[in-house]
């Protein structure tokens, strides 16, 4: 539940015990032989698992390095998040609860959540901020046919982090049946652990992936976009012991591990920005799965240990970078996971990638939910 | 015990004067967080209200420097606002403003170490809550480390006005009473004197937030907020005359 | 080129030797180890392949049947046609061609076509009716995001059929360097033959998963929708030796193998839907991708031997067939690949699927791009 | 040879009429299909204003039958109303409303046979094109296969006028003329007097269809079509004359 100074539990005496509840839980599945049998079967047969690790010969040309890219965009729902939902739904099955509750940005994991809801026969009900229900409309029509009920939440920005809160806020009357199924690494114990456990699927394909495809076994850097940073923390498990450099790209408006000061939101003590006042601060992406304040506590600690370097990004330089990868690949990735092209583009051009750098980079998702945005843009 | 969110409005501390002149034992002074995650949209409202206004814990506290001695205030907040300080010195603050306690509900038992020992040193009393999931040891052990008085969260859920007092509310109340010799206090959905009354009846008093709250969001003067308290005190005070 | 009375290449003279170039080339790469090594690799670490079969629990118990899914939803671009677009593209480059000539309806396979074209290096040329063009603006987008140039096409009834006359017409001037992609099994010789050969990793993939899966090995019924007819195609070619029924589901607007007559159009002789004087009828489906008068020529050969049976499903029967899919099994699937799933809900509900039937269905893409056209019906 | 698509207005047979007598050797009468994929923009308009007016097979046939016997008429269509009929009864109703030739731009050689026949045991003329990517050996055969005439596609492209003549016309009918004896017409791009006497030096004789199609849509009457026939036909003359 620690990450060094960050993490912890910081909920309502409510709440406290349907923590522990999901941790006990958690501990008890995980290394029983029937569950991981169950996680694993759904992530082949429903998810698509193991997806590609994909080198990209015409971009790497351009930069002069050796970059690979790890397919998440390639699986069911189009982003890592259902990775973790799915092991969250399987888990709250067990515990016999017969609801998932879900907080919701962009809208990728509401659906993933009404996915998994639909496939294990459990009810969804997603908080999602009105300003985000009106941004990704098409989104919230998903999670409505998936049979999901979307909340929309009025609060203060009317986004994430107000969807966060609310989900919350609706928890604490509703323990005994439902089970708050966290999309990020945020959150009190033991979800930053447990999502990060769930996610770290990709760091682990990736590890085995590139030993296979590279003749220095592991890459020299290993980058992935960070907005509460799940699949960052997923990615970084699996290269933590190497000799691999760990990069976190966060937006520059959406900077918590970068920019972030020390406080305590939504459950952990953790970097979130905020006014001197210790008001916490919106935060602005064009990618509204990095449009959240805060960053998860195993990310503050890394950050700490020096051993996860967070970088930033702006708006113009992701959007730049999906195009370029689209054009020189074929792969229109999420506005999230450009983001962290952008910084590989900008740093090979800057040559702090040394020429022939190898760079394994998770591309978390598709770009299919940015094209209206991006065509508002054109 | 009623509650009000500070900086609400620019005459708020005439508010905090009626209710102590009607007869509070105590007054809770909410500093406004911009995430108020246990709040229902009453208090959040309240927050949003005073935030827009510019307030800050800071402004707060001065306003209520040299407030009246005889009416002891508790000063509630999330605890992102006591890390960004540093409980130390956000306590101190608190102390220097005359607050005497601090409740804050997004700080479970396990956490609340430090917060507790920073509060202790000046003097504060770190009021921890209890809610009707809490386990019987736990609920000794946060009985044992409360300071002040154990708030007891009368139902699972957030502030809030309800139509009528849950029934978790006094076997809670009656539970923590078998565990410590300290005034508890029920808070969350008390909103009438019928109300206020019946959660009484196992306990030491009630707190009252969201119905104080949403008159002065509808505009009631102090001496309206003043009258209401007053009436309430009433009820109290007759249900506790009789044998 | 033939397929019984079915297929051959009736193209302008001038076309003659393009396509024979076509036929030659793809004869010659097809054996070749190095041709298929590269197709391989490009299937495995771009598309994602293989794609997972799905055994579908909830709706199968409902049903009472034992329903499969192929999921080709799960590919790269989120359908099948990305299979035959890379094999096309690479032949393409391998005969020293530097542009795609692709047609597209609901633009799938334009987006398939365009991604191609990116991977490979290729400028990518796109013919789509004005009125798909809008129908389908985010494809459109996604086209020239991915720096394909997208020809609005003014003429006849603005929409598939139009487009293929007009990627036609557009061939015949330009064969020196570009290569007409047809994303259907539909056209001259040896189009047909060849998008089927490229498809025919779907039936491949999915006979060896239905071997692993089910005790019988072989499923009772394999089904899939048509329009042109590829992913049908593809899927059939692996079990059309074994004793599995086939079924191809059409949408009932543009019933081109169960209402057609036999005709000539863009190249081939096979099933169209004709008026009295010999004139093709516009065809009419919710989805687009079924939205085209006629059938290819191994449909058509198919239906007159008896080996595959060609059913009509309603646009309503779709959607809801979509909506159920999504609510019991949290797959969106496409409104083509829905007519499938809706004649497999409406047989086993007549008893024309025997209680324990096993399905094997391929779903051919995913449904995001229906959104919002399911929205406005709703 | 002019080309006129049939039924393209309501007195279509007045223009094929003033074409006649304006000294074409020949006329060629489309006979419009829904899915015209080898004709440019003005034949497919044509072809939309002919289908939109209802026009049919039955229907032209029916229009031109006891048309003046002195101007052979060639039938054009695409060969899916072929296969409507199936291409016996096609070609008999062909020969039955006095046309002699016939010309299917998406029939090549090789899927030709059974049309050929049907064409040839009613005394029809099954005309075929030839195009600058046809290979010799296959030229030759085409040529041998061919009655009536050859049609010398000139370019690599869809019909539809052009600003000047390809090159590859004259060095596509020189090759054919190489190959046989049968007359070589030239089509495809031809809209000039100009460029019809280019075309026709190394040829037989020309085909001009968009350029007329493009003034009947227009509004043009059978006299003015007539007129810009005529031009054409002098401009052929002098050049036939002088040594």
């Amino acid at each position: 539940g620690r990450f060094g100074n960050y993490g912890g539990g910081y909920v309502p005496e409510s709440l406290v015990a349907a923590c522990r509840q999901v941790e006990e839980a958690f501990r008890e599945a995980w290394p029983d032989p029937g569950f991981q049998q169950s996680l694993a079967r759904l992530l082949a047969v429903q998810v698509g698992r193991p997806t590609p690790l994909t080198p990209v010969r015409r971009l790497s040309a351009e930069l002069g390095i050796n970059l690979l890219l790890k397919r998440e965009d390639l699986t069911h729902t189009g982003s890592h998040k259902i990775n973790n939902v799915l092991g969250q739904a399987l888990l709250a099955r067990r515990m016999g609860k017969t609801h998932l509750i879900a907080e919701t940005g962009a809208g990728q994991h509401g659906v993933a959540t009404a996915t998994a809801a639909a496939l294990l026969g459990l009810a969804a009900t997603v908080f999602m901020g009105q300003r985000d229900i009106e941004r990704q409309a098409l989104n919230v029509y998903r999670m409505r046919m998936l049979g999901a009920e979307v909340v929309p939440v009025e609060t203060g920005s009317r986004t994430l982090k107000d969807a966060t809160s609310q989900a919350m806020r609706h928890w604490v009357g509703a323990t005994e049946h439902s089970y708050y199924c966290v999309g990020s690494v945020i959150g009190p114990h033991p979800y930053p652990w447990m999502v990060r456990t769930f996610q770290r699927v990709i760091g682990d394909e990736a590890r085995g992936q590139c030993a296979a495809e590279l003749s220095t076994a592991v890459p020299d850097y290993v980058v992935a976009c960070v907005g509460g940073g799940s699949n960052a923390a997923g990615t970084f498990a699996g290269f933590v012991d190497t000799s691999a450099r760990l990069v976190g790209v966060e937006a520059e408006g959406g900077a918590g591990a970068a920019l972030g000061r020390v406080g305590v939101l939504h459950g952990a003590r953790s970097l979130f920005l905020q006014d001197g006042d210790g008001q916490i601060v919106e935060a602005h992406s064009i990618a509204a799965g990095l449009d959240y304040p805060g960053v998860g506590p195993e990310h503050a600690h890394l950050r700490d240990l020096g051993r996860a370097r967070y970088v930033t990004v702006t708006d113009d330089e992701a959007t730049s970078a999906l195009v370029r990868l689209a054009r020189t690949e074929g792969i229109v990735a999420a506005l999230e996971s450009a983001h962290a092209v952008a910084w590989v583009i900008r740093a090979a051009g800057a040559g702090e990638l040394p020429p022939g750098a190898t760079v394994m980079l998770t591309l978390s998702g598709r770009g299919d939910k940015d094209v209206s945005t991006l065509k508002e843009l054109a | 015990m009623p509650y009000l969110t500070g900086g609400v409005t620019a005459t708020w501390v005439d508010h905090l004067r009626a209710l102590a002149d009607a007869g509070a034992d105590a007054i809770e002074v909410g500093l406004p967080f911009s995430d108020p995650t246990l709040d229902g949209v009453t208090i959040q409202e309240a927050t949003d209200a005073a935030l827009a206004r510019g307030a800050t814990v800071r402004g707060i506290l001065g306003d209520i420097t040299g407030f009246t001695d005889d009416v002891p205030l508790v000063a509630s907040t999330y605890y992102n606002l006591v890390v960004r300080d540093g409980p130390e010195r956000f306590c101190a603050a608190l102390r220097d403003a005359g607050i005497s306690g601090l409740i804050v509900p997004d700080l479970p038992l396990d956490e609340a170490g430090e917060a507790a020992d920073a509060a202790a040193s000046v003097g504060v009393d770190l009021v921890l809550l209890a809610s009707p999931a809490t386990p019987q040891p736990r609920l000794a052990e946060i009985a044992r480390r409360s300071r002040g008085f154990v708030y007891a969260v009368s139902l699972m859920g957030t502030t809030g006005e309800r139509a009528t007092v849950a029934e978790s509310a006094a076997t809670l109340a009656s539970r923590i009473k078998g565990s410590t010799d300290r005034p508890v206090l029920v808070g969350f959905g008390i909103s009438t004197p019928q109300q206020a009354v019946e959660a009484a009846r196992s306990a030491d008093g009630v707190i009252v937030g969201a119905a104080i709250m949403r008159r002065v969001l509808d505009g009631a003067t102090p001496d309206d907020v003043g009258a209401d308290l007053a009436k309430m005190r009433r009820a109290l005070d007759q249900e506790r005359d009789q044998p």
